[in-house]
């Protein structure tokens, strides 16, 4: 019974209860807003238990909706989007939790768009139908723009529409593709439909075309991951989006980009992603954005930037993880996924806490708080060692499986990777160390509460996931293997190796 | 066969209208470009209807129809402009444009 | 399982855990209650180290020595595919070497610590690291995979960064911290590429399959083993300050002096000893490897016992002392003498750590001192001190002790060890001649350790007084919480050398044997380099030949009559001032690499290729130039209708020409 | 003979119709404008299109030319002063445009009609004799073309009304 | 001479809607002939003009549904689900006109009902235009419709703006007449009939299309183009549109441009659908019109002009589905011009909410801060706005996906990628209307004090709302119907492979 309703509770829910929140009084907003979102979260919760890791698509529903294109309402879960669809959920109510006391205007409005921005995001993860999925990735586009535009910083209408333009121009590209991939599946079949399994299983015999369509599909999601050179949106949408807009821009819909690359662009195009050019493409792209995302993070001024440019490191790793495609690096990449919105979302909560004090984002204007905010400073270094990914934490498990899964498909370049966590570490710790330590030098600073209970709710969440991850990742990654598994067997079969009989004994015979 | 000359003529007139339109700045002389342009057409459709049937020269009479229901309200246009302008110029017809 | 109290190892790394916890969670909640503080965070060390003890002897009873390490799996931590990692802790004679050692000298500096720390602030804090770290260095030495090694590696790291920068609101402190955990990156980055390679090559990341693996996966010699323990080994010199990541471990004296002792000079900085000892099979199957491990570590050894004959910073000279040393350690293991190297480890652990707790001891006076007559001088510099010897006479007497065991002068423990890795050199040095060149290095640096030790002796304590006249009365020992681990450091410092008593003079070599199941399969795999018992005995005479020669030239050349206080000191000249500013390997860093490759970020990469190039030109270039062109056309769009009548008609003539062409 | 006599008033209409477009007074294009107008009744009366080329007379050089002239009369544009033709510029591109057009029309000139749709020469001729010269073209407007001829009729309602709204003094 | 008075009944009941609206005309115009002087008669007039156009729409509902009734072509007239739906579209921007007018007439003292009169006209060409299966009716339809706006252009000829609008767009749209019929006379030439049907039965016999007729068909291609102000014969709409009074640039961008598509339509597929010459020059002035119109309204601070623009885009818009043609292409055409009608209209009319009396310029500055006082009608105008763009949730985005879709099964992708980049573009126009009415404060206190419509033009804004959201989440029913419309058009002609 629950999953037959699930998903599309999860979709409807914050749907309805967005639409409430705006017609309710501005100042219970914030209240529904959160008891819906953590509803949602309780909602999604049982998937963790009733999602049988099979490799398969589950919870599956399926409704005819616009008869005329084939069009359904399709939706399911697999390995893949289970958890990001489960990080959605969490995400939100710390989100809007997070936003209590920064966001001071149309607050109705602002919570009324996070809401419908879940169902965005959900519907994106859990799309089985290109159309429905196409129009869930533009449908999150404008809550985004609207919280950047309206509650942004001092630059936010350029960042907002830069933002807007930069990813509509990748989507509209992919629009065309996915439609040329159905005509080209109806002429081959007679049947028109946009179901995923329809399009997928028909998308042969494109011929030249095929990169064409991979192309759009890339610029699509490449914009959105975003890679090196497409990434200058960004920095902008970052630094000018108040805090829950940062967090689930970083948490979450970067995630939809790379999540489109495993669900989409490699399985649809596999000649072609799987080609020299493309691979040497991409993993020259995502070594450029570990590398140059590090370096160029490291010479930020504005701490909010910093942690946008190391987001685009991270999602490097990822790319390069996706197309290795060995077990342990798409796990990985999975993981760093979920990793990055934990990690890279609990900065950017931090940033905003310090910045409802201080009002400036700006590194300069702190060092030495430590003293002042002790409960922040440990948080904050806590926080950061998960992003410059040290074993225990989550951010290690994540990198370690990525650069060691990916050693195997591209040595060299894993190798230059790896180097990644150097820079990492000096971004982030000269930027934890010009803010926590150092003198403290700026009267205004010497005053600084620390941390209040609501906010201390907000980061705790996080902290436990970062430690469980980081100790016990098992549980994700038995979920995971499955779905994995079949993708790779899908894109290269016969290079899985299967798991070594005694788990644990690391018995498996090696391969050179 | 007089339907070679009279579509070259006919060409040429509407032709003219054309270059009249192109050439000149008075409303009003471009207006009759204008019904120059009309005419070449008639001609061409008063010959086609020599090889063709008579539609051609009923065609004729609804341009003819056309051109006055044009001049009634064409003309009103220019008198309605004349009244704020004081010209019928074209080159005075600059409130609205780009900018 | 075992069934015995080998079972019981988790504790100890649990027991440190919860000192962090408790701690931690006190540093942030009642920073105050010190009495509390100081309980568990020396509490758990105690307990731990009797931990280590008990397991010990129940290993001992339980193990022939040929036996395999007792695994314990406590649950999957990384399982992907052929990947399983488990987490999982390794009994065997290394680990607990190592075991011992980190509780032990641990212990009895968390004890100096009470007193030592006894006035700060961040009281809580500081135990709370030090809990921490010890537990990240059990995790380490204890891992039974790389990956859990690695835990251990870079949490040691962290320890280490947070400890450095322990007063962090001086930038100084806190630039050493990052200086540190960058640097060690540096070699963490070798870590895991080797893993990687490791893992690809042998299929697992386990200890213990690796190595049954290892010999048949790959071919002794080739590339791929050789490309892997080279970067293991750059992991290494991050971790142990080795040429060329050392330059950050100087700087690390920015912290507490317990600090520099447990972490910086005990303990972590061994890791990489450690290291190479536990792949020792790997490191054997690779013999450039193994030269390059040598050769750095002599090089190291001389390089940095130059630098610290000319530094005043009483720490500092310990500082490039223990790089000098972990050199020779390296000598050793990459010579294949793993356990010279190990027993050099210990020993070292103990002279180096009562070395440090005495300047801390020394430190703590002049700092006391100063406090009372508010001046702001140097604490640490030697040319403020001298004479100590006079108020600090159980300091002195406990630091000669050290010093002449980190001299080498017979029968103090550094004599064994450090005499152990010079015969081993030499001796390999009769199969391949390159290593008659490390062991001429090391003899070197034999001869400036004995001398800059010397020196540091002189200028602390004797000749006269330097501090100051109001502050000479405020000059005491330091109290027994500080001199008792200082005592029982000084009784291992002499006697630590009957661990490992080697053959010549009848001893059991009792470390030999009790590493032989762990160096076992490595040294089968390298040449036999027998000596005879003659040349033993000449090199032993070289060596404290060497070192008498060091002590007593020190003595002779250096007149601590004229030295004038740090404030009035002139600025040295030539060689002396090279030597004083470290040969200027930080400076050349800076402007070699630091320096362009900020630049390099800031002005090429960010402000031209980033938002010049990309988002000034492409992006919004783009952007003006559809407006430009939405803009353009103005001019086209100019209200006159005869304008637009041309433009209709070019249409009209276009259309025309493309139907009928 | 016909084709000479079509020749003169052709060129009779494309020269008047020439002076029409560069004359500079309004008046004088107006008036040279009649003149093509009268030539090309005359080419439809060669075309055998006598009742056409009466109601050119009729309504077109009669009435709509008259009532431009008036308009141009009433706004008194007839007095000497600037010419309305474009400068040299103008001409230059009036020129190039109009050259490039008839260039392009050319071939309409010389392409024969389709054999299949054409009839058989003299047809229309025979077909006004037998129904006279009105009759011809006005049976098919009230049978064939009917709903044009009805549209044409609210066409013409339109612009009256149309016209006087804008010619009202008043809204 | 003798008059034929046995009218066919097929011929009267396939013009019933006609007749209807014709007839209501003339009792508007005796209405009017007597009261024309009072707010009040404007009302009334008003009342009534809703009355004729709703009666008409009843009436095509009615031949609709009552298929057997009449079908196929009727003496140059065609009976056919393109027709019906095409008329409805004519009469829905119609009657959305007429709502918006009330306030507009009122507060401009436009007090004259003519207007409603000549509205009427206007729809009435429109309607013809779709109907007519014969190039002499849609010329005839094409001028009837034009006389009837260029009049209403130039409505408000107290003001210069208004009146220059009107001349410009006289002047060029008698020019163009000239091609078009110059076009016609050609292709009548070349095939001996004006019967799109005949015409298509005659080319498709012909080896090889003559000079003339293809002279013929790029005149007639001109001619459209221009009224559907396809680039660069599009110079008149900006200048145009801005002149004119607002309703009736709504009404010109939305009804006169459907008309003018819907007769394109018709002509090119039942007439040319043999002819390959076209489609290369259809294709390019598609490019050229989605690219020109995109990127001239970045510069426009105006909205109106900024609409002007954006509406030749979108006719470049639906030139795609035009150069794609099949089935899929004219169903396309139907959604979208549906879409299209809904949401212009619904910009406009918030528009006129927004100017004041002697309206000059409305600027995207001048909307800012309108969401904090006027919510809804943010959202109305945002809802508008993005349907403008294309985005999901809304008809503008079903339209183009239609077109994209007819655009690809005709395996033009490159024009489906150029459509789409030419979309990216629009965001740089669509979006700062958004960006001024809900993210920057209003530039003084009583900015938007009087910004209001009346309950007629909130009706009308409501219906468009509604619609753009309703066929943005469920428009198959629309589809339905304009699959049928589509089908019905390509029955007559040749057969066009469609999907």
């Amino acid at each position: 019974m629950y999953a037959r309703w699930v998903l599309t509770a999860l979709l409807a829910w914050p749907l309805i209860t967005g639409v409430v929140v705006l017609l309710l009084p501005a100042r219970l907003a914030k209240y529904v807003a959160l008891a819906a979102s953590v509803i949602e979260f309780a909602i999604s919760v049982p998937l963790w238990w009733t999602f049988v890791p099979d490799g398969g698509m589950q919870f599956i529903v399926d409704h005819a909706w616009i008869a005329a294109w084939g069009i359904h309402y399709t939706v399911g879960v697999d390995g893949i989007s289970l958890f990001l669809v489960l990080l959605t959920t969490f995400l939100m109510p710390l989100s809007i939790l997070g936003s209590w006391s920064y966001i001071t205007k149309r607050e109705g409005g602002f919570y009324a768009l996070l809401l419908v921005l879940t169902t965005g995001m959900i519907g994106v993860f859990v799309s089985l139908d290109l159309f429905l999925f196409y129009v869930m990735w533009e449908v999150m586009l404008i809550p985004m723009y609207f919280i950047i535009g309206v509650w942004g910083g001092d630059n936010r209408l350029y960042a907002a529409i830069k933002f807007f333009i930069y990813t509509f121009l990748g989507s509209l590209l992919m629009l065309v593709a996915i439609i040329v991939l159905y005509v080209h599946a109806g002429r081959a079949t007679g049947v028109y439909s946009f179901a995923y399994a329809h399009l997928l299983s028909n998308a042969k015999d494109l011929g030249p075309v095929a990169w064409w369509l991979f192309g759009a599909f890339f610029l699509a999601f490449a914009i959105k991951v975003p890679l090196f050179p497409l990434h200058t949106w960004l920095p902008d949408a970052h630094v000018e989006a108040p805090t829950a807009g940062s967090v689930i821009l970083a948490g979450i819909l970067l995630k939809m980009g790379t999540y489109g690359f495993l669900r989409f662009a490699l399985p649809f195009f596999p000649a072609v992603a799987l080609s020299q050019t493309v691979q040497l493409v991409i993993v020259i792209l995502s070594l450029i954005g570990i590398i140059y995302g590090g370096l160029v993070a490291m010479v930020q001024p504005d701490f909010k930037k910093l942690i946008a440019y190391s987001s685009v490191a991270h999602l490097g790793f990822v790319m390069l993880g996706i197309w290795a495609l060995t077990l342990q690096s798409v796990q990985g990449a999975l993981l760093v996924m979920i990793n990055h919105g934990i990690s890279t979302g609990a900065l950017f909560f931090l940033v905003g806490m310090i910045y409802e004090r201080r009002h400036s984002r700006l590194i300069a204007a702190y060092g030495g708080i430590a003293r002042v905010v002790p409960l922040f400073a440990a948080i904050l270094t806590m926080v950061s060692l998960s992003s410059i990914a040290l074993p225990g934490t989550n951010g290690f498990v994540g990198e370690f499986l990525v650069l060691i899964g990916a050693f195997r498909t591209y040595p060299l370049a894993t190798a230059l990777a790896t180097s990644g966590v150097i820079v990492a570490a000096a971004y982030l710790l000269t930027a934890l160390q010009r803010v926590i330590y150092n003198p403290l030098t700026q009267h205004e600073n010497e005053n600084l509460t620390d941390l209040t209970p609501r906010e201390i709710a907000v980061l705790v969440p996080l902290l436990v996931g970062i430690l469980w991850i980081g100790i016990y990742p098992k549980p994700l990654l038995r979920r995971m293997e499955p779905s994995a598994r079949a993708l790779i067997e899908q894109l290269k079969p016969g290079t899985v190796q299967a798991p070594p009989a005694g788990a644990g004994a690391g018995a498996g015979g090696g391969q050179q | 066969m007089l339907l070679s000359p009279a579509l070259a003529i006919s060409a040429v007139l509407f032709t003219l209208g054309v270059a009249g339109v192109l050439l000149r700045r008075n409303a009003i002389v471009i207006f009759m470009c204008v019904e120059l342009m009309l005419n070449a057409v008639n001609l061409t459709f008063v010959a086609l209807a020599q090889s063709l049937g008579l539609g051609g020269q009923v065609f004729v009479f609804f341009v003819m129809a056309v051109a006055a229901a044009e001049a009634a309200v064409g003309l009103a246009i220019i008198l309605a402009v004349y009244r704020h302008k004081q010209s019928v110029s074209l080159q005075n017809m600059n409130l609205l444009k780009d900018g | 399982m075992t069934g015995t109290t080998v079972d019981l190892i988790w504790l100890a790394p649990a027991l440190a855990l919860l000192g962090f916890v408790l701690n931690g969670t006190l540093a942030l909640a009642r920073p105050t209650a010190k009495t509390l503080v100081s309980t568990i965070g020396a509490g758990v060390l105690l307990a731990a180290f009797g931990v280590a003890i008990a397991v010990f002897s129940a290993f001992t009873g339980l193990h022939a020595p040929t036996e395999a390490p007792v695994v314990f799996r406590y649950w999957s931590w990384i399982p992907v595919g052929t990947l399983q990692v488990d987490f999982a802790l390794q009994v065997d004679q290394l680990s607990l070497v190592m075991l011992l050692v980190v509780t032990g000298v641990g212990s009895l500096i968390h004890l100096f610590s009470i007193g030592y720390m006894k006035d700060d602030p961040g009281y809580a804090r500081y135990f709370a690291y030090l809990n921490l770290f010890v537990f990240f260095m059990l995790v380490l030495v204890l891992g039974a995979s790389f990956p859990v090694m690695f835990v251990g590696w870079e949490g040691v790291g962290l320890c280490s960064y947070l400890l450095i920068g322990f007063w962090f609101t001086e930038e100084v402190n806190a630039n050493a911290g990052r200086k540190a955990f960058i640097m060690n990156r540096i070699g963490d980055f070798g870590f895991m590429v080797a893993m990687f390679m490791i893992f690809w090559s042998t299929g697992s990341l386990d200890f213990d399959t690796v190595f049954a693996h290892a010999p048949t996966a790959l071919t002794a010699g080739g590339t791929a083993i050789t490309v892997i323990t080279l970067f293991l080994f750059l992991g290494c010199t991050g971790k142990s300050a080795q040429i060329p990541l050392y330059t950050w471990l100087p700087d690390a004296m920015a912290g507490p002096t317990p600090v520099s002792a447990l972490i910086h000079a005990a303990t972590m900085v061994t890791a990489g000893v450690y290291l190479v000892a536990r792949c020792n099979l790997l490191f054997a199957l690779a013999p450039v490897s193994s030269a390059v491990v040598a050769g750095v570590g002599a090089l190291t050894a001389l390089f940095a016992a130059t630098i610290a004959l000319q530094q005043w910073d009483i720490k500092k000279v310990l500082a490039y002392s223990t790089i000098s040393q972990l050199g020779y350690m390296f000598l050793a293991v990459g010579t294949g003498a793993m356990t010279a190297g190990m027993f050099h480890l210990v020993t070292h652990a103990c002279f180096k750590a009562l070395l440090f707790l005495g300047s801390g001891s020394v430190i703590f006076a002049l700092h006391r001192a100063y406090h009372h007559t508010h001046s702001h001088e140097d604490a640490q510099d030697m040319r403020n001190m001298g004479g100590l010897a006079r108020y600090m006479p159980w300091t002195t007497a406990l630091m000669w002790i050290a010093t002449l065991a980190i001299a080498g002068i017979p029968p103090f423990s550094g004599f064994f060890s450090k005499d152990e890795i010079l015969t081993a050199a030499f001796a390999r040095g009769s199969v391949e001649p390159i290593w008659l060149v490390f062991w001429g290095l090391s003899l070197v640096a034999a001869l400036l350790t004995a001398f800059y030790m010397t020196r540091l002796m002189i200028y602390t304590f004797h000749g006269p007084n330097r501090t100051g006249e109001r502050e000479q009365t405020h000059l005491h020992e330091a109290p027994w919480i500080l001199t008792g681990p200082l005592v029982v450091l000084g009784v291992l410092s002499a006697a630590g050398g009957l661990l490992n008593v080697p053959e010549l003079y009848h001893g059991g070599e009792w470390l030999h044997h009790w590493l032989e199941p762990v160096t076992q399969p490595g040294a089968a795999l390298r040449p036999e380099a027998p000596l005879a018992s003659g040349t033993e005995w000449m090199l032993v005479g070289v060596a404290v030949a060497v070192a008498v020669i060091g002590i007593v030239g020190a003595w002779q050349l250096l007149k601590p009559e004229r030295l004038v206080p740090a404030r009035n000191a002139p600025e040295e000249r030539g060689l002396a001032r090279i030597l004083r500013n470290k040969w200027y390997v930080d400076e050349i860093y800076d402007a070699l690499i630091v320096r362009p490759l900020v630049w390099f970020s800031r002005v090429v990469l960010w402000q031209e290729i980033d938002q010049r190039v990309i988002d000034g030109a492409a992006v919004n270039g783009a952007a003006r130039g559809a407006r430009a062109l939405g803009w353009a056309n103005r001019w086209i769009q100019s209200g006159q209708v005869g304008t637009y009548v041309a433009v209709f008609v070019v249409g009209v003539l276009l259309i025309l020409w493309r139907a009928m062409g | 003979m016909t084709l000479t006599v079509f020749w003169i008033f052709g060129v009779i209409a494309m020269g008047s119709g020439l002076l029409c477009i560069t004359r500079k007074n309004p008046i004088a294009s107006a008036l040279w404008l009649v003149v093509t107008l009268f030539a090309l009744a005359a080419l439809f009366v060669l075309l055998d299109a006598q009742f056409i080329a009466v109601l050119q007379v009729l309504v077109y050089a009669g009435a709509i030319m008259v009532l431009f002239l008036f308009v141009i009369m009433l706004l008194n544009l007839g007095r000497p002063g600037p010419t309305d033709i474009k400068g040299p510029l103008g001409l230059l591109g009036a020129t190039v445009l109009a050259g490039a057009l008839l260039l392009l029309l050319r071939p309409l000139g010389e392409a024969p009609l389709p054999a299949g749709i054409q009839l058989p020469p003299g047809t229309v001729a025979t077909l006004q004799q037998q129904r006279g010269m009105v009759g011809s073209v006005a049976t098919p407007l009230f049978d064939t073309y009917l709903v044009p001829f009805e549209i044409a009729s609210v066409l013409l309602l339109a612009a009256i009304v149309g016209a006087v709204v804008l010619a009202k003094r008043k809204l | 001479m003798n008059l034929n008075p046995a009218i066919p009944r097929d011929l009267l009941l396939s013009l019933l809607p006609e007749l209807v609206l014709t007839g209501w005309a003339l009792v508007l115009l005796l209405f009017v002939a007597w009261r024309h002087r009072t707010v009040r008669d404007l009302r009334i007039a008003g009342w009534l003009t809703l009355l004729a156009l709703v009666s008409t729409a009843i009436a095509i509902w009615w031949l609709w549904w009552n298929r057997a009734g009449v079908r196929g072509v009727v003496s140059m007239i065609a009976a056919d689900d393109f027709r019906w739906v095409a008329d409805w579209v004519f009469v829905g921007a119609a009657t959305l006109t007429v709502l918006i007018s009330f306030t507009y007439l009122e507060r401009e003292e436009l007090l004259a009902p003519e207007y409603h009169v000549l509205l009427l006209f206007g729809t009435l060409g429109m309607m013809l235009m779709a109907a007519g299966a014969d190039l002499i009716v849609i010329f005839l339809a094409l001028e009837l419709m034009s006389v009837a706006v260029y009049v209403l252009g130039g409505f408000d000829r107290r003001r210069a703006r208004s009146a220059e609008a009107a001349l410009k767009y006289f002047l060029l749209g008698a020019f163009a007449s000239g091609f078009l019929l110059y076009g016609i006379a050609l292709v009548y030439g070349a095939t001996g009939t004006t019967n799109l049907i005949l015409i298509g039965a005659q080319l498709s016999s012909a080896v090889r299309p003559s000079a003339m007729l293809l002279a013929g068909l790029a005149l007639l291609i001109v001619g459209f183009g221009f009224k559907i102000a396809a680039v660069p014969f599009h110079m008149w709409a900006p200048d145009v549109y801005d002149g004119a009074p607002t309703p009736i640039t709504a009404f010109m961008a939305t009804g006169v441009k459907a008309a003018a598509f819907a007769a394109l339509f018709r002509v090119m597929y039942q007439a040319f659908a043999a002819v390959p010459a076209w489609h290369e020059i259809m294709w390019w002035l598609a490019v050229i019109t989605m690219s020109g119109g995109n990127l001239f309204a970045l510069g426009q601070r105006s909205v109106k002009r900024m609409l002007a623009y954006s509406s030749v885009a979108h006719a470049g818009y639906v030139l795609v589905a035009v150069t794609a043609g099949g089935v899929a292409g004219t169903s396309a055409f139907l959604v979208y011009i549906v879409a299209y009608t809904l949401m212009s209209l619904g910009a406009f009319a918030v528009l006129i909410a927004k100017g004041r009396a002697g309206e000059s310029d409305v600027t995207i500055d001048d909307l800012s801060g309108l969401a904090a006082r006027r919510p809804w009608l943010a959202f109305a105008l945002a809802v508008c706005m993005l349907s403008l763009l294309g985005f999901p949730g809304t008809a503008g985005f079903i339209g183009k996906w239609y077109i994209l879709i007819a655009a690809t099964s005709a395996g033009q992708n490159t024009l489906a990628a150029i459509l789409v980049l030419t979309s990216v573009v629009s965001a740089g126009y669509y979006l700062p209307v958004i960006m001024a009415m809900y993210m920057k404060p209003e530039p003084i206190e009583a900015a938007h004090v009087d910004v209001r419509l009346d309950r007629w033009a909130r009706a009308a804004v409501a219906v468009v709302v509604v619609g753009l959201l309703l066929f943005g989440v469920w428009p198959n029913r629309l589809f339905d119907l304009a699959r049928s419309a589509g089908d019905s058009v390509h029955a007559v002609g040749t057969t066009t492979a469609a999907p």
